[in-house]
């Protein structure tokens, strides 16, 4: 490999790391409780709820994400009334606001389904219990289902979070620079495809490793002792 | 008020029906407990004793019949269309706020520690600050010797063990009314002796309580009155004295018979 | 049947030329439903086997995947648009230019910079404003250059770059002529007009290169040869021209000097 | 407008060459998600039965292929491997059906590779959140550990894993379109090259959309019908 | 070899010792059983006994110590580096052949029907076929009156039924060795008593069963031995008669005592 393409290369993949970094912390944190609003309605026992977001669901985990972030940015864009509403139009106006508007919805959408399944498996009777207590449905949820999903969604759920590094990615598509983006614009001027490849490759796998890392040890603080259950 | 309150039943079950199905289970009990009882619920396995247990603070719905507490009732009706209605669904919170249960499998949260398990309603529910809900929680441990076990998790604990921080998890949250699903199922009788001096107290600072035990000895001693189940209805509802020496059906002669052959 | 069009590879017999090409590029390399190319890059394409007398085997690829594609021996020759540049040639071989588009800013029309007059107003007047480019040129390159506090977007595809300009979201668009061609006489591009300041390799070497050329393998020199005297002969016959005005309405064919 | 389309879709042949590529998304994906499934449940066992060495390994090719873009671990299967294999094929004189079938192999296998790691984690977080006093009954019962798992244990870590198994064919359903790089024309390529040179992005992308929305329908169709199958017995009433 | 197993014993335990962690559970409990023994294993909650029970068939590695059921044994010794070395650990399957246990908690498999959770083993370890499994697996169904439930899941079930199927799994296992984790903990007086026939008629047919109980009657009615653990070591091991008559230390006496207190 041609050592001066790394050199050339790193300080701008550098610059992306932040954008990107950027857009997964806002895919992770406002995600995250968005993925598990959707997940409790999806659990609802009114069915016009649980109907909706069974549809988001299905929508945003059923399409490619490109078409997805492709109909947010240009798509919407098309509309008049958005153009000229301050709200909407900061919202998708900007490439980086509309990159991670798409991240935090597609997201959500497989996050929903990650924790719907693990509101699920959970015992009965501990719900039970939290309920004979008098606990209001939020302090239910709070204080036992989720502590107790989140343990039964967090392998799934740091893989989520991998997914969402990667996506971001997609981002580039809408111009914004992050770590893609620049590997395409830096691709396209010196044709070492393979090099920049790779070396994109390692900035993503650096910080997923961190993540997936943070999170293994995050996964083992929260698991309480497993032997010994009769 | 107040007064209203005390003479008034603190719980009365109405006609309480309640079938899985096509299996009925429960099929139309009625009793009343008035502040200070203490009953046991007692029949054969499968009679029904934890299902209107569960019926009363609304873990199950009952298929028919009314339940009040203190003087809020909640009644469920099947209307035309053969759809169960509850009516005066909000008071199902109210119930459980005055109404405590340590359930049959124990059901304590495996991510809580001993201490977290009982805590955890004190702060969230009862609004105590940490400090003050620990020393609560340790005060209730102890009555039933847990206390040096409070950091333990569930998992770590035998079944006794787990059993009694169930029982101190109610006793912390000092309910107006308690129900206990066999609460001494897996205590040795050592322990069965102390919860008996624990539910006795419980009961002479007024506390209303309905157990349902397989120890009839138990049942015996720590009861005003005892209840006996039979397929779904209400056979008997006695003093324990009168149950014993005096059974009101052949079900009832042969289950308590069973009782002292077993011990004979 | 599936299985037979995903891959629609061949052996590198003699008698096939095995040409990489992108196929998703307005009037340069369009790959219609069936996998027929069509375009200038396959007239010109065409125009070198007949001169060879090989057959022309095409190979529609992403962009990305050209290059790599090559370097493994999936196919001999790109010929995709490519403009020549010294920092590409680290990679790849040329073969000689043979035609070169100019490059034009477009703007709103009612925009006061329509009437600018050189390169050096332009950098001026756009410091500081939203430029679009698209991705696989090196126009990014240029513009990074010429105007650095410019805030630069990059795009995947023309058409994209063309919404953004529509909406409103690009003060001005940096591209080449036969795309410029195609836009402002689509309904589109009703409301906008090119800044009529002619920019070329000529400008700037490093940035905008020397014109479109062949891409093959490095030390190829055997085919690089043959490839050159095809498209010299091209070059002086006319073909180029032809295909260059059939396409792009325009001559853009480069001079042939050995 | 309508007239437009109906030249694109049907004169122009875009429809036929949807739905070709749309064939080639799903012949790739349900055959990556099968072997990548059915290789993923063994090292998941590695993984949760932590295998000295072994486990480490398992984890380490789980977090590189999660770790890096798809895109890469094709670039790298296929760029790495296609010179040996040519040679090869071509010493045993299958040449050309190397050249002609070795993309559509690589495809499946990188997306195979690439849902198996996702797979692993999905199915071990599952294994281990099956409470052990049921696998206690079951080897005081003296079922063999081959049996515990496979009547008891996979049961119910299945019923666990069902929803994050959903999610990775979902997700790898839409991962096929890398294959692109490789010079197959799936269903997002296909869609791209149309968006390209017919100048209608919107129609092209909603179209290609649409048909993983069908697809993605049907499965999880069936996917309720499994959670309902694995759910039996666990709803009080 | 036949003669030999009759007069050697089924199961012997020697200085078995279980730590978790820093806390010493079992601190060497030695004993042992002939075949068609009935030994209750007695004791305060948390002294060890499910624990004992667990190390018999390794669910639970011990400490250190040495297991021996029908000849065949395995001991766990700690080696030079403080580790836990399993000598013979190829016979724990051979143990778990010949050992059936029912646990505290039943864990019954939640996605098997009644039926199924019986015939499981039958199937697959006895290797029988589908219909004669059944055959058996209702057989011992019906000795604990659970016949009718045989399609039902293990959730649709009450606590006293759940621990029944739990008897019946491995009642028609027909194991030599049985171990018994307080069997009637769930059960009504009744059932007590069918129980307490059935386990009779296994000893009689030559089964070996250790049990854990809290109820003390049950134990002396069922048991030829009584062991009395605690605080991890065996306190005394004497016939029920001589234990209940004869407390071998103040431990025992208490224990005893409150027995009889309870059932004043
Ligand atoms: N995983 C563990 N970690 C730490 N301590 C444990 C663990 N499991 C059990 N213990 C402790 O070991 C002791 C013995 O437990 P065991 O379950 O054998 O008691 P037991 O005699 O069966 O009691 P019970 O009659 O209440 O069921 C208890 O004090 C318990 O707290
Ligand atoms: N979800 C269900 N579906 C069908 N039948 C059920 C369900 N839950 C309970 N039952 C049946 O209802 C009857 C009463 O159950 P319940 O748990 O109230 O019995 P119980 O009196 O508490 O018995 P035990 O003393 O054994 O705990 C039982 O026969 C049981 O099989
Ligand atoms: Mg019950
Ligand atoms: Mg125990």
């Amino acid at each position: 490999m041609d050592l001066s393409i790394i050199t050339y290369a790193v300080p701008f993949l550098l610059v992306g790391a932040k954008t990107t970094l950027l857009i997964a912390l806002f895919g992770v944190g406002l995600g995250l409780p968005f993925g598990i609003l959707v997940a409790t309605a999806r659990t609802s026992q009114v069915a016009t709820i649980r109907r909706c977001a069974d549809f988001y669901c299905a929508v945003f985990r059923g399409t490619p994400m490109l078409v997805q972030i492709f109909v947010i940015y240009y798509g919407l864009a098309q509309i008049g009334f958005i153009r000229h509403n301050a709200i909407l139009w900061w919202l998708i106006g900007d490439s980086l606001h509309a990159a991670v508007l798409a991240v935090i919805l597609n997201t959500g959408a497989y996050t929903a389904e990650i924790f719907r399944t693990a509101l699920l498996s959970l015992p009965r009777g501990l719900i039970e219990a939290a309920e004979a207590c008098g606990m209001s449905p939020w302090v239910i949820f709070q204080r036992i289902k989720f502590p107790l999903a989140l343990r039964q969604a967090l392998p799934s759920y740091s893989t989520e979070v991998a997914v969402i590094v990667k996506e971001s990615s997609l981002a580039s598509t809408i111009t914004v620079l992050e770590i893609t983006g620049y590997a395409k614009r830096l691709m396209s001027e010196t044709f070492a495809i393979m090099e920049i490849f790779v070396i994109t490759a390692v900035f993503y796998l650096v910080i997923n490793v961190a993540c997936l890392t943070a999170l293994n040890v995050i996964e083992r603080r929260l698991s309480f002792e497993p032997r010994y259950a009769r | 008020m107040e007064d209203a309150s005390i003479m008034s039943p603190v719980l009365k079950v109405h006609e309480l029906r309640k079938a899985f199905g096509a299996t009925s289970v429960l099929s139309g009990v009625s009793f009343q407990m008035r502040q200070g009882e203490v009953i046991s619920l007692v029949g054969s396995s499968g009679s029904g004793k934890s299902t209107a247990l569960r019926c009363i603070n609304f873990l199950e719905t009952p298929s028919s019949g009314e339940i009040e507490v203190m003087g809020d009732a909640i009644s469920v009706v099947q209307n035309e269309r053969h759809e169960t209605e509850i009516v005066n669904a909000a008071n199902i919170r109210v119930f459980r706020r005055r109404i405590g249960m340590v359930f049959q499998s124990f059901n304590l949260w495996p991510h809580r520690t001993v201490l977290g398990n009982v805590t955890e309603a004190l702060i969230y529910v009862l609004r105590k600050d940490k400090r003050e809900a620990e020393e609560t929680a340790l005060s209730a441990l102890s009555k039933v010797g847990m206390a040096d076990f409070s950091h333990r998790y569930p998992s770590q604990l035998s079944g006794g063990q787990q059993q009694r921080v169930a029982i101190a998890r109610i006793l912390a949250m000092r309910p107006k009314l308690m129900l206990f699903d066999e609460p001494t199922s897996a205590l040795d009788p050592e322990l069965v002796g102390e919860v008996l001096k624990v539910i006795r107290t419980l009961a002479g600072e007024g506390a209303t309580i309905l157990l349902v035990t397989h120890e009839m000895r138990f049942a015996r001693e720590v009861s005003n009155r005892m209840i006996f189940l039979h397929k779904g209805i209400v056979e008997q509802d006695a003093v324990p004295e009168e149950l014993f020496c005096n059974p009101a059906s052949e079900a009832v002669n042969r289950f308590l018979s069973s009782v002292i052959s077993t011990a004979a | 049947l599936v299985l037979m069009a995903a891959m629609g590879f061949a052996r590198a017999d003699d008698g096939v030329l095995r040409v990489g090409t992108e196929g998703d590029a307005p009037q340069f390399s369009m790959a219609d439903a069936n996998g027929n190319v069509t375009g200038f890059d396959a007239d010109i394409a065409n125009g070198i086997c007949a001169e060879l007398k090989v057959k022309c085997k095409f190979v529609v690829q992403t962009f990305s995947s050209l290059v790599p594609s090559m370097d493994k021996d999936r196919f001999d020759i790109i010929i995709s648009g490519l403009g020549i540049t010294d920092e590409r040639m680290k990679k790849i071989d040329y073969s000689i230019p043979y035609a070169t588009t100019p490059q034009y800013f477009v703007v709103p029309k009612d925009s006061p910079l329509v009437g600018l007059k050189s390169l050096a107003e332009i950098e001026k007047a756009l410091a500081g404003k939203t430029i679009g480019v698209v991705n696989g040129t090196t126009y990014a390159k240029f513009i990074k250059k010429h105007i650095p506090t410019a805030d630069l977007k990059t795009y995947d595809a023309t058409t994209q770059q063309n919404s953004d300009l529509g909406t409103g979201r690009l003060d001005a668009a940096f591209g080449d002529s036969p795309t410029w061609v195609d836009f402002l006489g689509s309904p589109d591009g009703a409301n906008f007009a090119r800044i009529d300041v002619k920019v070329t390799g000529a400008d700037d070497h490093e940035a905008l290169g020397y014109g479109m050329g062949v891409g093959l393998r490095k030390s190829n020199t055997e085919l690089k040869a043959k490839l050159d005297a095809a498209l010299c002969e091209m070059i002086n016959n006319g073909k180029v021209k032809a295909a260059s005005e059939n396409w792009f309405k325009d001559d853009y064919t480069i001079p042939c000097k050995k | 407008m309508l007239n437009d389309i109906w030249v694109l879709m049907v004169e122009k042949g875009w429809t036929l060459a949807l739905l070709r590529g749309a064939g080639v998304t799903i012949l790739i994906g349900v055959l990556g998600v099968v072997i990548g499934l059915a290789s993923a449940i063994p090292l998941a066992i590695l993984r949760w039965r932590r295998l000295p060495v072994l486990s480490q390994l398992v984890d380490a090719y789980s977090i590189v292929i999660r770790g890096v873009p798809g895109l890469l671990v094709i670039y790298l299967l296929f760029f790495g491997s296609v010179d040996w294999v040519q040679k090869i094929a071509s010493a045993f004189g299958y040449a050309d059906s190397a050249e002609n079938a070795y993309p559509f192999i690589v495809g499946i296998i990188a997306i195979a590779a690439i849902s198996c790691a996702y797979s692993v984690e999905v199915i071990r977080g599952a294994l281990q959140a099956v409470p052990v006093g049921l696998l206690e009954a079951a080897r005081s019962l003296s079922l063999s550990p081959r049996l515990t798992f496979f009547r008891v244990t996979l049961p119910l870590a299945l019923r666990l894993a069902l929803g994050g198994i959903n999610n990775v064919w979902q997700m790898t359903i839409k991962d096929t379109s890398l294959v692109s790089v490789v010079g197959m024309q799936e269903l997002m390529r296909t869609a791209a090259v149309a968006a390209g040179i017919t100048r209608s992005p919107l129609l092209f992308y909603c179209l290609a959309a649409a048909m993983f929305f069908a697809m993605t329908a049907v499965s999880q169709i069936l996917f309720n019908r499994a959670e309902k199958y694995f759910n039996r017995g666990f709803s009080r009433r």
